[in-house]
């Protein structure tokens, strides 16, 4: 480095400096005026022309929301007026939170069940040589060839059957069938690059396969394993159209049907439901930018293999 | 100790055919080399031995057992690897207790097998790195030391030294030659390297194509193989394979090329492979054929000499000479060749004549 | 597994709904449900939540029938309630918009209250256009919300501005009057009409098309939208004239949502607009209209040749499952949800027909209540005075387009209409299109 | 008998088969039954608000899509819609991938911040962008009023001619981190000595991209493809929060329509067919790219 010309140099790290700041600004500025509409009051989110920054921050929004609790309302205490044209806390506004816990639950349910599931059935693909291997994965494969949007309607009446409407087992279950086949896809892309003679070393051993699994390919793929987390997480977390069909109270609502809800509802104010989506952004990009290492190793497998 | 018997042992990948109705009888004690060069099948067949592949037909038995479809952590046999193989996770020593921690040894005893067996290996004071902190020999003698700690009857070994450079090698011979002296116990042991099968084994099976060419000892493999392939696979230069026909008064004929052969030893005109190994030329003598040459390359190697000879018929052979003879390129020579040393085979079977 | 073929049968569905409560209901708190009088499942919308919320306070001291209250925003509200209603949801009472009448209770989502006297005897009070807008082949299902109907909207103050003296009563004279405003410069788009494709914008069409003397299908319930003479075919000529010719309407409009226009003309943007009457309250509140206090009802301005002042109205009504009628205990708790609702409180009085009114401005289908001193002030306070109101309400007509296929056809029309504004569609054509889906729909339904 | 039986299905079968099973049960309940389902209902003019009434039309449904001019209308909004998306998708992961693909101070937090839109959920992405182009308070209008493209604001989802595009911004900008991961992830494993070799035969930087990057690109790339395309043409999220298929039909996509066709017109039957259409036009596409990405490896 030191030996080269200076020229190349500066002109290399101007065009790095002026792809990082397009890139910043396509990528991190949309959210970043999200979350500067979030801190302002519905007055000054409302101004001609807007203000790029909150002129004071104010949490208001967020206070509302984490106080937002289901009140009495009596005679007496009612609010008169058409809550009609914006500044309003949305009639919900209490669900938002219990529905973020909502989101939670099933998020680590889905995230647990999908990494119990997925990983017997990856070794089970990429290690064992049994019969109907081949059959298994496509099988588990094709089932994300069928858009979302056509299982909606059987999957309704399947898990109505099943009695779980408007629980977050429904969602559980059916989230499953979305994320099983991805990890298992990318479990077996991270379990075919573990050596196969530590297979064969740990069977000789004495592992049977559970043991093998247990001992050797659980330990060395650390990497895929988190990264599976995350993906089933956020998958449940962003989940939308399912949940939008199958819970349709406030007890199994998960966060983006009651911000949905708000967004349709446009009495809501529209500071109010920026706030909605920060909160809603902050669980999943924390994980995200945490697991950041780990979700790059867990994709390498799969990508580079093709 | 066990025995280990393959009857008919068939190892099929869809509509390819890997091992095909092998049989062989391993005996107690006995150290086995499966010799050949890759895709002959040899590691198949210590798969099976070992249990990681399904056997498609046949009968594997550990002296009257019949293992065939006994999964291999039901199999008592140890195994060590060309990758060493050994847990990145864990360390030496979880590396060396992990057979025995599976099999619910005592903790005591644990401790007690894995400090003398690292001390038999010399690897004591490597005991609590990781596998990537060591070298590939250290990592080798680990492998090892896994295997034996659970004093199995039988050791399975593919191609151990296979990733070590030549020196580390050559001791690394030595320490399971030793190992197996000691033990007392079956091992069955995986090559290419035919060096490392001549000095190991008891008894070498060479295969190819998922068949056993030669069952012998190495000695009997060496100057009785069983066909051409054998011959050439073992030797080093490999053997000189020359074909031509047996003429009407029985020599070997080639072109211009005539070579006596022992009297009476195959039928006129037959289409037959003449094998010489290189070592088997002399000085002219009384008894000997001789053989006209010109050299065309010499390439000394210190104790010997390699000679890079045109015969008549335009035959290239290779030989190998004492240093002491003073060969120049461009020289014409007369050898002389032991008849009774020479190795014919059918040119059509391959086989031994 | 249940076989495949009987999830969607009506037996089924009731037969599901009467066991599925007890389960989900343990689900959803009903715990208090088991010392008191029973709970009521009612489902509504997000609008008038305060006063809905007091009302079932009052409702539960006054009858310890506990009620357990959900609402969904309107724009997701028909698609959650149909999910809940295949879904075997306990669902008692359910608010039930006047154009799903005869689509819900051919799916067997709805039970008549015919034979509920203690119901049926509100009609009496009512008005009979809201009586009607609640009957489907000579059965009633239900007792009403509220009803209204669109008015004309307009800004005294930008009026003032342009001098202009005299309110419009010819679409015609709209125009002419917008023209003069915007070259004058004082608001770029002096009309405003909401034509977001929502529910709304059947509404808002239809009250057009009646102003010009047409209709979207006639008595006999043939497609008569595309007629040139009597149909909607020059309410949207002239929408398309006043976006693309005039320009006196936002091309935007198609992106206007009701509550969007509504904020819009609060904020002094438009001076003329067609809205429902009830957001008068809104639209003259200043903690929520920087234009308060400047909005004033006219009649509604007649279109074309065959013009008149009529207008639509429609309703929104408290209905029930058939699933809680077919219970005793929930019917009964259902009933007398429904009358404390929809006609009197306990102690006699229209409680919630007139706390809906002068809090919201929701005008009620209760006679009774228009008399109250209440209401009177109510107008006058909001909206200057309540005889336009009042003489407006009479000259407003149902939409003839309620039929059991409403739901699938409202899509097509939607789509036409958004044509038209769009300029994609030439207005005869787009109606053309509406109309043949209309005679194709009916014709399928047997 | 029992040995026989351990004949046929080895330690290793039984474990596969016990490994595996809690999966297949899984899918088998939540995806193989619905979707076989799906299709039985396909076959059936199954309209909610007629329960009494389940005709068995065999594939009458599938003929009348066919027939029905929403579709083809849907079909190529859909096709205009998912081209748009995917091609400027990978365009854009093409590039974020090389820029973070050097090594400068700052691109570890570039990478951290190229996760914010991967993770953010779409119905909040649908909502920010909403809020963006929103026509009076709107970003948009806003900052291109500012530098002087436009003159007064606009509505900008109520342009049908922009509609589209302005949700396909906001898809690519929620699905390029992925991609651009993805990529990166197989430049990584570019062999350097391949630059070195490429520089030493006098390859300038977009000869080395075109002759080097690219074709060592390739699985990455149809991974990528393939993946975008699968998810972008079933996208639906978007157009619920954003446009609800409209103005006019505008943004009237097949998903949007099997929507409506489903849940507001509640025809099972038909909406039934029409996901049954749109799940193997999906497979074809994933099937052709496959191939024609995968010959030329």
């Amino acid at each position: 480095m030191a030996g080269r010309p200076l020229a190349p140099r500066i002109g290399r790290a101007v065009l790095l400096a002026f792809f990082s700041a397009l890139f910043v600004l396509y990528v991190a500025g949309p959210v970043a005026w999200l979350v500067s509409s979030s801190l302002q009051t519905e007055a000054q989110i409302t101004a001609i022309p807007p203000n790029w920054l909150p002129p004071e921050v104010n949490f208001g929004n967020f206070d509302a929301i984490l106080n937002a609790a289901e009140r009495q309302v009596t005679y007496e205490t009612r609010r008169q007026g058409d809550p009609a044209t914006g500044g309003f806390l949305p009639s919900g506004a209490a669900n938002l939170i219990p529905s973020l816990w909502n989101s939670l639950t099933v998020g680590l349910w889905v995230a647990a069940l999908n990494l119990l599931l997925s990983v017997t059935a990856a070794y089970a693909i990429a290690v064992i040589d049994f019969r109907g291997r081949r059959a298994t994965l496509y099988t588990v494969l094709a089932t994300r060839v069928v858009p979302d949007i056509a299982l909606i309607v059987p999957l309704f009446l399947v898990i109505r059957n099943l009695g779980l409407i408007n629980t977050l087992g429904a969602l559980v279950v059916t989230y499953l069938a979305i994320t099983v086949p991805f990890t298992i896809f990318i479990l077996i892309s991270y379990f075919e690059g573990i050596p196969r003679d530590l297979y064969r070393a740990a069977r000789i051993d004495g592992c049977g396969h559970w043991g093998a699994l247990r001992h050797v390919y659980l330990p060395l793929s650390l990497p895929a394993l988190v990264a599976s987390l995350t993906f089933a997480f956020l998958t449940s977390w962003n989940e939308f159209v399912f949940a939008l069909v199958l819970t349709q109270n406030v007890a199994a609502q998960t966060l983006p049907i009651v911000i949905s809800g708000f967004v349709m509802d446009f009495t809501t104010s529209f500071s109010f439901v920026n706030a909605a989506g920060v909160i809603a952004i902050i669980p999943p990009v924390l994980m995200a930018v945490l697991f950041q290492r780990y979700i790059v190793s867990g994709l390498t497998a799969g990508a580079v293999k093709g | 100790m066990a025995a280990i018997t393959c009857e008919k042992l068939t190892k099929r990948y869809g509509s390819v055919t890997a091992v095909d109705r092998l049989d062989l009888a391993i005996g107690h004690g006995e150290f086995m080399v499966l010799l050949g060069p890759s895709g002959c099948g040899k590691t198949t067949t210590l798969n099976m031995i070992a249990g990681l592949e399904e056997i498609t037909d046949g009968t594997l038995r550990f002296d009257a057992t019949d293992v065939t479809w006994q999964p291999p952590h039901k199999r008592e046999v140890a195994m060590v690897f060309q990758s060493y193989a050994l847990y990145p996770n864990k360390t030496v020593r979880e590396n060396i207790a992990f057979p025995l921690q599976l099999r619910r040894t005592p903790r005591a005893e644990v401790e007690r097998a894995v400090a003398d067996v690292s001390e038999q290996l010399e690897i004591a004071h490597l005991l609590d790195r990781h596998p990537s902190q060591l070298s590939g020999g250290q990592r080798q003698r680990v492998a090892l030391g896994r295997a034996i700690v659970r004093k199995p009857s039988v050791f399975l070994m593919d191609e151990p030294l296979s990733n070590l450079d030549a020196a580390l090698r050559l001791s690394m011979r030595s320490l399971i030659k030793h190992l197996h002296q000691r033990l007392q116990a079956t091992f069955v042991y995986v090559t290419h390297d035919q060096a490392e099968a001549m000095t190991l084994a008891d008894r070498i099976a060479v295969m190819r194509g998922g068949l056993i060419q030669q069952l012998d000892t190495p000695d009997g493999i060496y100057s009785r193989p069983a066909n051409t392939f054998v011959a050439s696979f073992l030797g080093s230069p490999p053997i000189n394979l020359v074909e031509g026909e047996i003429a009407a008064d029985g020599r070997f004929a080639r072109g211009a090329l005539r070579l006596d052969l022992p009297p009476g030893a195959v039928a006129p005109g037959r289409a037959v492979t003449l094998g010489l190994r290189p070592e088997d030329v002399a000085a002219p003598a009384p008894g000997l054929a001789s053989l006209e040459a010109r050299v065309t390359l010499v390439s000394p190697l210190g104790s010997e000499t390699l000679l890079e000879v045109v015969a008549p018929g335009d035959v290239a052979l290779t030989l190998r000479v004492p240093k002491e003879w003073r060969v120049r390129h461009g020289d014409s020579m007369t050898f002389g060749i032991d008849p009774a040393r020479l190795h014919l085979f059918d040119r059509q079977t391959e086989a031994r004549l | 597994m249940q076989p495949i073929a009987s999830p969607l049968t009506r037996r089924r569905l009731l037969a599901g709904a009467a066991g599925a409560p007890a389960l989900l209901a343990g689900l959803s708190g009903g715990d208090a449900a088991a010392q008191s009088g029973g709970t009521v499942n009612f489902i509504g919308w997000s609008a008038a939540v305060d006063q809905v919320r007091a009302q079932i306070s009052a409702f539960e001291r006054a009858t310890n029938v506990r009620v357990n209250y959900e609402n969904f925003p309107w724009a997701q509200f028909r698609t959650a309630l149909v999910t809940r209603l295949v879904g075997n949801a306990p669902i008692d009472v359910s608010w039930i918009s006047d154009a799903w009448l005869p689509e819900f209770v051919e799916a067997g989502w709805l039970a008549d209250i015919n034979d509920i006297p203690q119901l049926m005897r509100y009609n009496a009070d009512a008005a009979d256009y809201c009586t009607q807008s609640m009957v489907y082949r000579g059965k009633q299902y239900g007792l009403a919300y509220y009803g209204d109907h669109m008015s004309f909207m307009y800004n005294t103050e930008l009026l003032e501005r342009a001098g202009i003296t005299t309110l419009p009563t010819t679409w015609e004279e709209v125009v002419q009057q917008s023209l003069r405003i915007k070259q004058q410069g004082i608001v770029e788009f002096p009309l405003l009409l909401s034509l977001a494709a929502d529910t709304w914008l059947i509404e808002f069409v239809s009250a057009l098309t009646y102003a010009f003397g047409g209709r979207m299908v006639d008595d006999a319930g043939n497609a008569v939208m595309a007629d040139a003479n009597r149909g909607a075919v020059r309410a949207a000529r002239f929408i398309r004239e006043a976006i693309a010719t005039h320009r006196i309407l936002s091309p935007g409009a198609v992106e206007t949502g009701e509550i969007n226009g509504l904020r819009a003309m609060g904020s002094g943007q438009h001076a003329f607009a067609i809205v429902p009457t009830y957001r008068i309250r809104a639209l003259n509140d200043p903690s929520q209209a920087s234009a308060a206090g400047k909005i004033r009802i006219a009649l509604m301005p007649k279109g074309g040749p065959d013009g008149t002042n009529n207008t639509l109205g429609w309703i929104r009504f408290y209905g029930m499952t058939p699933a809680a009628k077919a219970d005793r205990a929930r019917r009964e708790r259902a009933v007398r949800f429904m009358e404390f609702f929809g006609g009197r409180d306990t102690g006699g009085n229209y409680s919630m027909q007139k706390l809906l009114l002068t809090d919201v401005g929701l005008p009620s289908c209760a006679l009774p209540v228009n008399q109250d001193a209440d209401v009177t002030a109510f107008w006058n306070r909001w909206a200057g005075g309540g005889a336009v109101i009042a003489q407006q309400a009479m000259l407003a007509k149902k939409k003839d387009t309620i039929a059991p296929w409403f739901g699938e056809w409202v899509e097509t029309s939607n789509q036409a209409w958004q044509a038209v504004c769009l300029g994609r569609a030439e207005p005869e054509a787009a109606m053309r299109t509406a109309a043949a889906k209309w005679t194709e729909l009916r014709r399928a339904f047997r | 008998m029992l040995a026989r039986l351990n004949r046929k299905f080895g330690y290793d079968e039984r474990s596969a088969a016990i490994l595996v099973f809690p999966v297949v049960a899984v899918l088998l309940v939540v995806a193989a039954y619905p979707i076989l389902y799906s299709f039985w209902v396909s076959l059936h003019d199954i309209v909610l608000t007629r329960p009494l009434r389940r005709p068995f039309v065999g594939g009458d449904n599938y003929l009348r899509i066919f027939g029905d001019e929403r579709f083809w209308l849907a079909v190529s909004r859909t096709t205009v819609y998912t081209v748009v998306t995917v091609v400027v998708t990978t365009v854009l992961a093409v590039l974020v991938a090389l820029l973070l693909n050097e090594t400068f101070p700052g691109q570890r937090i570039l990478s951290a911040v190229l996760l914010v839109p991967w993770a953010t959920p779409s119905v909040v992405n649908g909502l920010m962008w909403k809020w963006i182009y929103d026509p009076t308070y709107g970003l948009l209008n806003a900052l291109l009023l500012k530098v002087g493209l436009i003159e007064r604001y606009r509505a900008w989802l109520g342009d049908p001619d922009l509609t589209l595009m302005l949700i396909a911004n906001a898809a690519v900008w929620k699905q390029m981190p992925l991609a651009a991961l993805l990529l990166i992830v197989t430049m990584k494993a570019i062999p350097d000595d391949l630059y070195r070799a490429a520089k030493v035969d006098g390859a300038n930087v977009l000869q080395r991209f075109v002759h080097v990057t690219l074709p060592a690109l390739r699985p990455g790339l149809m991974l990528v493809l393939v993946y975008e395309t699968m998810i972008s043409i079933r996208h639906f999220d978007l157009f619920l929060i954003m446009t609800q298929g409209g103005p006019g039909d505008a943004s009237f996509t097949l998903s949007w329509l099997i929507y409506v066709e489903t849940f507001r017109s509640l025809r099972f039957g038909t909406g039934a067919a029409m996901s049954y259409v749109l799940a193997m036009a999906t497979f074809l596409l994933s099937w052709a790219v496959i191939r024609w990405l995968g010959k030329r490896i």
